[in-house]
């Protein structure tokens, strides 16, 4: 193709195109930089205060490993000890590792994709704040001395009422509330991104490997991180309302703790690998100037990696005496899952071979990553297997295996980008890259290699002190040294970034690392002047004078057409343009929902109820504001050409419209959670066994309350599919009305449910019969809150003249999510009332 | 005897999983050096053999045939290895019960069936016939721990409400270190154990010294009524006296053990002393309370030295 | 490297002003040993070993400058062995039970004693 | 075919998984160990040959980069499933 044939836009462009489209996506100055929402610039902060909240959680290493140099140390006493370790690794894992590979993706998506921002930027710029002002108050605790203190994964009956009596684990149970949130909006921003705004032609085999991986990432979070909000919700229900789930007393089980959280735990390794791996992929072809070496396969492998690792979380409890069989498919999984692994490294290591590799920073940093990796992922392969594993198990071994495979796999790749991408942020690049990387693997090998040797030696984890006498000392005193020279890396990486780091969009060399990614396409705050027509994997190489083209404005899209921050929809699969989606631009509400948000959490956890309340009731009206102003604007102009022949409406509803697939994504997540809730009864079932399930004395009311309930519930979706109907036909007050009844319906049913179980006698405090029940019913009564205001909202909307025949997306995703709330409501009866009915087996 | 190395074994299982880690260690190696070697061929090698990497042919190869060949005979192996684990002794006796239950820092050791109506009943110290199968049945009183006697077999997790069985063998007599390998609270890392391997004979003749209830010569009356007077009954037993509290250990043959507080000091006349006084210096967060305020220096002496006497 | 020497002479003079006490047939290092083996540790601050510490008995921290053996004897070599083969006899209140122990070890015991200054 | 194919895999690996280890906990706990080596096997056979046909499928119908990514999610779900399956035949039921 030559520059001047074919391409969507002509030249020369309207007078005033660009500065229009400047003007639009002008950042936010001063003290409204808070304001800001676009996606390179959350993206920015969102790492740094990640890469923060590490070097927090390096310094709390850096204590562990004074105190462990020497046996019997008093450095730090064992429970303060404890709230070091704890609080380490539940930051490194929720506070750094998944926020850092998130924000990574928040960042470079939209360059990557061509596109003007992702979907949705005020909800990452909320999770971003809801995160940066949770974790200060989650480090604070330490100074305070709540700081939790039960591990990062929090087993009961330790973190239970009896034995952790303090706010320590509430601390813990209640600040990972707000990750949790900031994460699966995170998530939804980014699947529904990648699948939906696509530069014209970027088939789902032309994507950037990247956007596979965060893909695959986003699509684990949605699958992942509902086991842990519903462990979280059932031990923090057991603490504040005594309802044993996991007090075996009362026919709990502990293990069901291990099963949600290591259901979620392991899943969460390849969750912070896969978008490193996806990294390293654009940077290894970048480095050797050639294509990635087998593109199918590593698209294969990132997808395989990721539903496969759902299947091994078993792994980590191969002491608990389940039987060897059940344990030796977990172990077969956790072989299965090293496949697509070892697919990657090879082709990284073919793409290198086939290519002519530049031994530049990022490239030093990949060699160091296989190298640590390699070495990670085989011990791996070790603590696989079963036997193995008995002896390996929670000595320090595992604590050497983890942390080459986290910092192998995850800081090294991460530090490689870094020093990538950093012109991208920056005017210049950065410049001590090379004593960085030296002083790390140095300093990260020799912390962790003699670890490995500890832990065979006998070594336990989590322990503040050890004995003289088996042999440990030269190991510990190997790995602090390690550790100083580990940390003073880190200290030369803060100086470089301080020294050299200079944010600005773009330097004056827009491709340093001639790489053929969209990336490096020349940039401003709306990210490409035009949005490319993509003909390759790899456009920049492919599609010469691509990025004159794009600069000048020959592609899609090349201003703004309704004066308003745009982004250019595509389809899921073929990348085919479809319509302009309106984004919304700087704005409080969501600084104020993430305020509130973060308050409610921090306030509950120190049991300040009113206080809490009012933060809720903050954050709620906050993000009713947000909605109220920046969704559904409705038909503001028609059609609009942007070029290549494309007319493409501003407003589209029903199943194309970006909202939509956030409520999909939102209504798997809440599946999922649902899905936990009845493996939670399923299994403390098969725990106490069919014949005390339900427990002698207790007997669940006759199926007639639970028939009528059922009618209720299905009859309150009925009424809001007939309002669909007279909403089509032009209706107002009649939907208004229509919603309110199938609300009463809703409500009505779930409320009789309620009823009829405490009328039954059904307590939720005497046996984890009854604590399941009614996790159940808080599962289904939270929907009815959150379809409450929902309905209130459309009927406001209804009511100030926003919704109509045409304007209705806010009813649309309400009534998808009515579905699903009434679909889930039926289930979560049938669970109650008919599993334990017809479960008379054997 | 500090010794908790996973090489350092006494018995078959013990040998068994540490040939297979010397196993996966070799081919660890063998496959890292095989990585890094086409690293480092692919970074600076010649042209001919870069090119041959540089075929996604390779990629399955390398990243597909390989790992599926290696692993499924690692597979293959670790499930003959999973059945052999739990083999019975050929022709040996039937096996041994003993339970172990873990508290918040201690171990309660159970040998049932040996008194008549019941068994005797130790602390952190678990003594073992060589040359006999040994069941572990073990279970916790508050928290989860966790058992694990690496000269022997891998760990077994101590879960409240549910009693989990690890069989064990010692080949040869001598005492090996344990140590709980769950996080179970502050003192979590003081809290071990000795296990003490003994020919049968040895093992019957330590039984009957265990069988017999505590005695008190009258040179140690003093201290059996400072422990009566201090309330140590409230807490722990002793088989032949009038307590029987089971919070703390059982203290008839305390003496007799070779640590004192779960393996955090050697047990003699004096670490008694310094553990009754001062329980919460040296193992802060354990629920003993420390006794400097309560006794007097003869009161102290004389009640370690009765304690130290039973054995 | 011959600057390095001379600090090092320089630091070894240091040590040599003060000569370190000795007890005729006691070793210092196998009297650490023996304290460590023994778990002295329960009730006294061994300076140089690790928790567990207890505080029962008097940090044995400058023991070598205490003028008395349990606030009694003069703290001379003799006296000390005396008091550590049965302190209650020297100290009829004392807290502190006979360490087992023959008088060689003793001896060991009392030579790593007086090194701690 | 495409996006749904490449899903198809997961499916049938996630449901394999699910039957195998579920199915096995509860013949366990209702004391009926007999009936796990023929659930297991008769599992990953069926689950093997619907593997197979959706790699048949999807190959045929040149389905490009989604089928191809169709066939490698089936092989990779296949290779898991026959792992899975293994140690029913060298191990105890429970």
């Amino acid at each position: 193709m030559t520059p001047t044939q074919a391409l969507p836009n002509p030249l020369p462009r309207p007078e005033g195109e660009l500065e229009a489209l400047e003007e639009v996506w002008k950042r936010p100055r001063g003290w409204r930089f808070v304001t800001v929402v676009n996606n390179n610039w959350i993206g920015v902060l969102y790492l740094g205060t990640a890469g923060l909240f590490c070097v927090f959680a390096v310094i709390l290493s850096l204590l562990m490993r004074a105190q462990l140099t020497v046996g019997g140390n008093d450095i730090l006493e064992a429970g303060t000890y404890n709230q070091v370790f704890t609080v380490h690794g539940t930051a490194m894992m929720f506070l750094f590792a998944v926020p850092a590979v998130e924000a990574l993706g928040v960042y470079l998506l939209p360059a990557m994709l061509a596109a003007r921002d992702l979907p949705f930027p005020r909800l990452s710029a909320y999770a971003f704040w809801a995160y940066a002002i949770g974790g200060f108050f989650f480090f604070l605790s330490l100074f305070w001395g709540v700081a939790p203190d039960g591990g990062w994964f929090m087993y009961p009956p330790l973190t239970g009422k009896e034995y952790s009596p303090g706010i320590n684990a509430d601390f813990w149970l209640l600040g990972i509330g707000f990750i949790e949130i900031s994460a699966i909006a995170g998530a939804i921003e980014i699947i529904v991104g990648v699948l939906r705004n696509r530069p014209p032609g970027m088939t789902l085999g032309r994507m950037p490997i990247f956007a596979w991986a965060m893909l695959v990432f986003a699509v684990m979070i949605v699958f992942a991180f509902p086991a842990v909000i519903l462990a979280t919700i059932l031990l923090e229900l057991e603490r504040a309302f005594d309802w044993p789930f996991f007090l075996s007393a009362r026919g709990g089980d502990p293990l069901l703790w291990q099963h949600l959280f290591w259901f979620f735990g392991h899943p969460e390794v390849y969750i912070i690998f896969l978008p490193a791996a996806g990294a390293v992929s654009m940077i290894v072809p970048a480095m050797a100037g050639t294509r990635l070496v087998g593109y199918g396969l590593v698209a294969t492998a990132l997808v395989a990696t990721g539903f496969l690792s759902f299947g091994l979380w078993v792994h980590h409890m191969y002491a608990t005496g389940i039987p060897s069989l059940s344990l030796a498919f977990f172990s077969a999984a956790s072989f299965a899952v090293a496949v697509p692994t070892g697919v990657q490294v090879f082709a990284w290591i073919a793409t290198l071979a086939s290519g002519r590799p530049r031994m530049e920073v990022p490239m030093l940093f990949v060699i160091g990553f296989l190298f640590i990796f390699v070495l990670g992922g085989l011990t791996g392969v070790m603590v696989a297997v079963v036997p193995f594993d008995w002896q390996a198990h929670d000595t320090y071994f595992i604590v050497a295996h983890l942390h080459y495979v986290l910092i192998g796999g995850m800081v090294f790749p991460l530090l490689a980008g870094l020093y990538y991408w950093a012109p991208l942020a920056s005017g210049g690049g950065l410049r001590y890259g090379r004593w960085v990387f030296w002083l790390l693997f140095g300093g990260v090998n020799l912390t962790f290699f003699p670890m490995h040797v500890a832990g065979l030696m006998g070594m336990p984890r989590r322990v503040w002190t050890y004995p003289e006498g088996m042999g440990l000392e030269l190991w510990n005193i190997l790995s602090t040294i390690g550790a100083g020279v580990s940390a003073l890396g880190i200290v030369l990486l803060i100086a470089d970034l301080a020294k050299n780091f200079r944010m600005s969009s773009g330097g004056t060399d827009s491709n340093p690392h001639k790489a053929g990614s969209l990336e490096w396409l020349p940039q401003g705050n709306y990210n490409t002047r035009s949005i490319p027509l993509i003909t390759s994997r790899d456009p920049l190489w492919d599609q010469p004078g691509l990025a004159a083209q794009v600069e000048a404005g020959q592609h899609f899209l090349p201003g703004t057409v309704s004066g308003r921050r745009e982004t250019l929809v595509t389809s899921a699969v073929d990348a085919a343009p479809q319509y302009i989606a309106i984004v919304p631009g700087p704005g409080w509400a969501h600084v104020i929902a993430a305020v509130g948000t973060a308050g409610f959490f921090l306030a509950l956890t120190v049991q300040w109820v009113m206080i809490s309340a009012a933060f809720g009731a903050v954050a709620l009206a906050a993000v009713l504001y947000w909605l109220w102003t920046g969704t559904d604007l409705g038909p503001v102009r028609g059609p609009a050409d942007i070029g290549g022949g494309y007319t493409l409406p501003l407003y589209v509803t029903g199943r194309d419209n970006l909202g939509w697939w956030a409520v999909v994504v939102l209504m798997l997540v809440d599946g999922t959670v649902f899905g936990c809730v009845a493996f939670t009864h399923i299994f403390l079932w098969l725990s106490n066994g069919p014949e005390s399930w339900p427990p002698s004395g207790t007997t669940l009311p006759g199926l007639m309350a639970p028939a009528i309930s059922a009618a209720l519930v299905a009859a309150s979706a009925a009424v809001v599919m007939l309002s669909d109907a007279v909403l089509k036909r032009g209706g107002r007050w009649a939907v208004a009305a229509l919603l309110l009844v199938a609300l009463a319906l809703l409500g009505a049913g779930m409320g009789l449910d309620l009823q009829a179980l405490w009328e039954a006698g059904v307590r939720p405090t005497a046996h984890a019969f009854g604590a399941s029940l009614y996790a159940n019913q808080f599962w289904q009564l939270l929907h009815l809150g959150i379809i409450a205001v929902m309905a209130m909202y459309v009927v406001a909307r209804i009511a100030a003249g926003l919704v109509g025949a045409v304007r209705r997306v806010s009813f649309d995703v309400v009534r998808l999510f009515w579905f699903y709330v009434v679909g889930q409501a039926l289930a979560g009866l049938a669970l109650t009332h008919l599993f334990p009915r017809g479960a008379g087996v054997a | 005897m500090n010794s908790q190395n996973v090489f350092d074994t006494a018995g078959p299982d013990g040998d068994r999983l540490a040939t297979l880690a010397w196993l996966l260690f070799g081919g660890g190696l063998i496959l890292f050096v095989a990585v890094l070697g086409f690293l480092l061929v692919a970074l600076y090698g010649a042209a001919r053999v870069r090119r041959t990497l540089g075929n996604p042919r390779f990629i399955v190869a390398g990243g597909i045939v390989m790992p599926v060949v290696v692993l499924t005979a690692l597979l293959l192996h670790t499930l003959g290895l999973a059945r052999a684990l739990g083999l019975p002794m050929p022709g040996g006796e039937p096996p041994l019960r003993i339970e172990v239950i873990g508290h918040q820092f201690w171990w309660e050791v159970r040998y049932p069936g040996t008194l008549p109506g019941g068994g005797i009943v130790t602390a952190n110290e678990i003594r073992i016939p060589t040359g006999r199968d040994v069941v572990l049945e073990v279970t916790a009183s508050d928290v989860i721990h966790s058992l694990w006697i690496p000269a022997l077999h891998g760990k077994i997790d101590m879960i409240p409400g549910l009693v989990n069985r690890r069989t064990i063998r010692a080949d040869r007599p001598g005492a090996m270190r344990g140590q709980c390998t769950e996080f179970c609270g502050t003192q979590h890392a003081l809290m071990a154990f000795m296990v003490v391997a003994e020919t049968p004979p040895a093992y019957e003749a330590w039984l009957d010294r265990q069988r017999l209830p505590a005695a008190t010569p009258p040179q140690h009356e003093m201290g059996r009524a400072v422990f009566a007077a201090a309330g140590c009954g409230g807490c722990h037993a002793v088989r032949g006296t009038e307590w029987d509290a089971r919070i703390g250990p059982d203290l008839t043959a305390l003496g007799g053990r070779l640590t004192i507080g779960a393996g955090t000091l050697p047990m003699n006349e004096g670490t008694i002393a310094g553990w009754i006084a001062g329980a919460q210096d040296l193992k802060p967060g354990n629920r003993m309370p420390s006794f400097a305020n309560a006794l007097d220096g003869p009161e102290l002496r004389a009640v370690s030295a009765w304690l130290e006497s039973l054995k | 490297m011959r600057r390095f020497t001379i600090i090092a002479a320089l630091l070894l003079m240091g040590c040599g002003e003060d000569p370190v006490p000795t007890i005729a047939g006691g070793d210092a290092a196998e009297g650490r040993r023996i304290v460590a083996a023994q778990g002295c540790t329960a009730c006294h601050v061994v300076p140089g070993s690790g928790a567990p510490q207890g505080h029962a008995g008097p940090s044995l921290q400058g023991f070598a400058r205490r003028g008395y053996v349990a606030g009694v004897l003069p703290n001379t070599p003799d006296n000390l062995i005396r008091f550590l083969r049965d302190p209650a006899a020297i100290a009829p209140r004392t807290a502190m039970p006979a360490p087992a122990l023959d008088d060689a070890q003793l001896r060991h015991v009392a030579a790593f004693l007086v090194t701690l200054r | 075919m495409g996006v749904a194919a490449s899903l198809l895999g997961i499916v049938i690996w996630a449901l394999h998984f699910g039957l195998v280890y579920g199915g096995q906990a509860l013949a366990c706990e209702v004391g009926r160990p007999s009936i796990v080596m023929p659930l297991v096997i008769g599992a990953s056979v069926v689950a093997l040959a619907l593997l197979l046909v959706l790699a048949v499928v999807a190959r045929r119908s040149r389905g490009g980069f989604l089928g191809g990514l169709a066939v490698g999610i089936a092989a990779f779900s296949a290779l898991a499933v026959v792992w899975e399956a293994a140690p029913v035949l060298a191990l105890p039921a429970c």
